[in-house]
């Protein structure tokens, strides 16, 4: 951004700490008048260095790590992760455990969505939608933690399997959970498109449109928001994904309104794949059978060679590039977060709207900071 | 449209269901693997090391304690070092004599005002000191209010 | 004042009430626990999102975990604190930010530093980037293990600072 | 069009520049280029295979070599197939040239890439510290001869 200021301008700086912001970073906007004409994104106030720290970590230790890249994602970016060790070491995961990560993880994604569509709904005004919003969040919280034992970072996936099996009565528990849920979803999108003060704030406002969105690396809702059907879980399937029925949740508008049409579309599709998990789901070991790999994992060495392994985040493309060189550690682990190429592309997204307007644009893209610092 | 809203709101008044979770008046109520601070069991550790091995966050040493409050015999245990525990679980899988369990301990106990109080030693990881005891108490007492 | 002030300049506009000589009579007086009993009972604090444990922090706020019931509110302004919740991990970059808000922040302040990575760094402690030992830079009251601590840890810490206050014996506070 | 007809092109337009390919799977393919074309390769990807996303681009620190790496992951939006490019450079002085013309969230990774390994980036619009405050420029945290990692200056109890 050009630090010159001309006649009739200044540059305000949002953040690293405002109300508005999901998160610790900077937004350097010059204004001429209300108009954004220039912005840029200033970050890594939460740069953990959680790169290096995994080269120093043996395989069973990351596991703790990588759950605290994105916390609200945090099973996908264990199932990411332990993908990678899985395809390097060549384990087979049995059909039982499979089901329980897709479970946990479609369980995940909605209460992601939850979040990021109530303080989304805040930023624009909104404050009782954010208070419906975490009210069924905390069910969806207290499922997860029924059977990983932690409400944020569950430490819960394996190599070759999952720690704990389902608990008794937790089908009856989804069954509850999901029909006041499937309640509390459609009156969701009632609020939202009866609401004529919203609709003003979101529709036309912070247009993507598929071209500038694949030009800027955007993947997950904000894509799908553009007409582009690019989901991980169809197009490049790991887990049971290819054995179940689901669609790709797509709008064609590509604005605020539409982003957040795409998640309330997503929950019930992730609600729907949950319950066909729980009518599927095979009885069976968790680990494979006639190996070491179990609950207490040995002390693994993993052979030689390069992966890339990429999951479907609540955000999008979720990756991770492991080296290993036959070590007890990961030689260097890449990881690819969703929201990274979102947040670079806010600044030639909020120019020319007016300042009110960012709150709305930034929020929608549901950014989680601590996975762009890493 | 307003006026459903409104309608709508009263209704939850008086017939929608309750969210408030009252804590700390009444306790919440937590799942079955719920991971609070580790409880030792010292009749069954052998001392091995591999908790501390296994740690994420090198928050486990191997120590020195008494065997039990009433010997003078002393044997190595684990102390964890609450300040840096992730309470993921990792030590508790691994260990060979299943010495460790999960509690449910998250609040009273743990909370504490000073840094250097956060250290567990192996005899208030095994509950034979009373975790909850205030500076005034003064003595050990081998009283645990389980929650 | 625990905070050093040498790396980074003044915020302009904003005096550091540090004690005055009102405030070194009342506290020779009883009207000192009258108005401790008020400051127990109004903890507002800050929101200040920082990392994992910040989910918590948010959800802490809101229907489930009601803390108006104890005069605990929530805000989005420094200037209207009076407690720092230190929810994540402090980085180099972030310190002098972090040290800005408390600055604004009115006396009398407390800070509770809320997860393992407040206290000790949490799983980054080895990191190149973030800052170790932040006790010994914000003078800080409750410390409240976990990765992260549930809601009702957040509560309990709100507690045992009401505690602390009420025996005046709080770090925030100068009598 | 699959992953061998892929690679059967690429390393004709460029037989100089691309060497050791190897197809791993159906989906993922391996080649190393030379870093003083990257340029013209991404943008021949880009325009006669689709690969129009770029995954992520960072560096990999080969110390025993003397080498650093920089791998690209360039994915695709009609397609499934993930191309991993690599271009070797010489770790006392690594130079390559940016492909932020071709891509254009290039950007934060390369300077990601700079901040934490020296990379320099040749005609990069904007080559600053992205991440770390300005004063740690120079220290190159992810190599691995970096002195200050593991930091022990955190007090561990036990």
């Amino acid at each position: 951004m050009d630090e010159k200021v001309g006649p009739s301008e200044m540059i305000v700086h949002l953040g690293p700490q405002h109300p508005m912001m999901p998160g610790p970073f900077r937004l350097n906007a010059k204004l001429r008048g209300e108009t954004v004409v220039d912005s840029e994104v200033e970050m890594g106030w939460i740069h953990k260095g959680i790169e290096k720290i995994l080269e120093n970590k043996t395989y069973l230790q990351g596991i703790t790590i990588v759950d605290r890249i994105c916390y609200l994602a945090a099973l996908t970016n264990e199932e990411a992760y332990v993908g990678c060790v899985e395809k390097l070491a060549g384990i087979e995961v049995p059909p039982r455990a499979q089901y329980i990560r897709v479970i946990m993880e479609e369980l995940s994604r909605i209460q992601s969505h939850l979040l990021g569509m109530g303080e989304y709904a805040s930023f624009v005004g909104f404050v009782s939608m954010f208070m419906y919003t975490i009210r069924d969040r905390e069910d969806v919280m207290t499922l997860m933690d029924s059977v990983t034992g932690a409400r944020v970072t569950h430490s819960f996936l394996r190599f070759g399997g999952v720690k704990d099996d389902l608990p008794e009565g937790f089908k009856d528990d989804v069954k509850r959970v999901f029909a006041s849920l499937r309640k509390a979803v459609d009156s969701y999108e009632e609020l939202y498109s009866s609401d004529e003060i919203y609709k003003s704030r979101t529709v036309g406002i912070g247009v993507l449109t598929a071209e500038v969105a694949k030009d800027i690396g955007v993947s997950g809702p904000p894509l799908r928001a553009t007409g582009v059907a690019f989901d991980i879980r169809r197009d490049e399937p790991y887990l049971v994904y290819p054995d179940l029925d689901f669609k790709v949740c797509v709008q064609k508008a590509g604005d605020v309104y539409a982003r957040v049409q795409v998640r309330l579309d997503e929950m019930r599709e992730s609600m729907y794949i949950i319950e066909q998990c729980l009518d599927q789901i095979p009885d069976g070991p968790l680990f494979p059978e006639g190996t070491a790999y179990g609950r207490r994992t040995p002390v693994m060495r993993v052979p030689a060679g390069e992966v890339f392994h990429r999951v479907e985040d609540p955000r999008g493309e979720m990756g991770f590039y492991m080296i290993s060189d036959g070590s007890d550690k990961p030689y260097r682990v890449k990881i690819r977060g969703p929201v990274y190429p979102t947040l670079q592309g806010l600044p030639p997204l909020i120019k020319g709207v007016k300042v009110a307007d960012i709150v709305a644009i930034a929020g929608s893209m549901d950014t989680c900071t601590s996975e762009v610092d890493r | 449209m307003v006026i459903k809203n409104i309608i709508r709101a009263v209704k939850n008044i008086y017939f929608g269901p309750t969210v408030t979770r009252m804590c700390p008046e009444v306790p919440t109520k937590l799942s079955d693997r719920f991971r609070g601070l580790q409880k030792l069991d010292k009749s069954k550790c052998i001392g091995c090391g591999i908790c501390a091995n296994t740690c994420p966050n090198n928050a486990i040493k191997i120590v020195k304690a008494r065997v039990s409050p009433t010997s003078d015999k002393k044997r190595w245990f684990p102390s964890i070092d609450i300040g840096h525990c992730l309470f993921c679980g990792l030590c508790i899988d691994q260990c060979p004599q299943e010495a460790l369990e999960n509690s449910k301990v998250y609040l009273t106990g743990i909370i504490r005002y000073d840094h250097c109080d956060l250290l567990f030693t192996p005899d208030m990881l095994a509950r034979e000191v009373d975790i909850n005891a205030e500076k005034e108490a003064g003595k050990e007492v081998s009283r645990w209010t389980p929650q | 004042m625990a905070v050093e002030q040498s790396d980074y300049e003044e915020v302009p506009g904003v005096i550091l009430t540090d004690r005055n000589a009102i405030s070194d009579f009342l506290k020779t007086t009883k009207a000192q626990d009258v108005l401790n009993w008020g400051r127990k009972n109004s903890l507002w604090f800050m929101v200040n999102a920082m990392g994992c444990c910040g989910v918590e922090l948010l959800s802490t706020g809101m229907a489930h975990y009601d803390t108006d019931r104890f005069g605990i509110i929530p805000r989005n302004s420094p200037r209207h604190a009076d407690v720092l919740i230190i929810s994540g991990y402090v980085t180099k970059k972030y310190l002098p930010a972090l040290k800005k808000i408390w600055d604004q922040m009115p006396s009398p302040k407390w800070v509770i530093a809320f997860g393992d990575c407040a206290i000790s760094g949490g799983p980054f402690y080895e990191s190149y980037s973030t800052r170790q030992n932040v006790d010994e830079i914000f003078p800080v009251d409750v410390f409240v293990p976990g990765c992260p601590p549930r809601c009702e840890a957040l509560i309990q810490a709100f507690f045992e600072l009401q505690k602390k206050i009420e025996a005046k014996q709080d770090r925030g506070t100068e009598y | 069009m699959d992953a061998n007809t892929m690679i059967d092109s690429l390393s004709t337009q460029f037989p100089d520049a691309i060497y050791d390919t190897k197809v791993e799977s159906k989906i993922r393919i391996i080649a190393k280029v030379k870093p003083e074309i990257v340029t013209d390769v991404c943008k021949y990807l880009k325009e006669n295979l689709s690969f129009g996303h770029l995954c992520c681009e960072f560096g990999v620190d080969y110390p025993g070599r003397n080498e650093i790496e920089v791998v690209y992951i360039i994915g695709s939006y009609d397609h499934s197939v993930v191309l991993t490019l690599k271009a070797i450079l010489p770790r006392d002085n690594p130079e390559i040239e940016s492909v932020v013309p071709v891509f254009w969230n290039a950007n934060w990774y390369e300077r990601e890439t700079y901040e934490l390994f020296g990379v320099k980036y040749l005609n990069h619009p904007d080559l600053k510290p992205l991440v770390l405050p300005e004063d740690m420029l120079g220290e190159w945290p992810l190599r691995k001869d970096y002195k200050g990692f593991p930091n022990k200056a955190a007090k561990n109890l036990v």
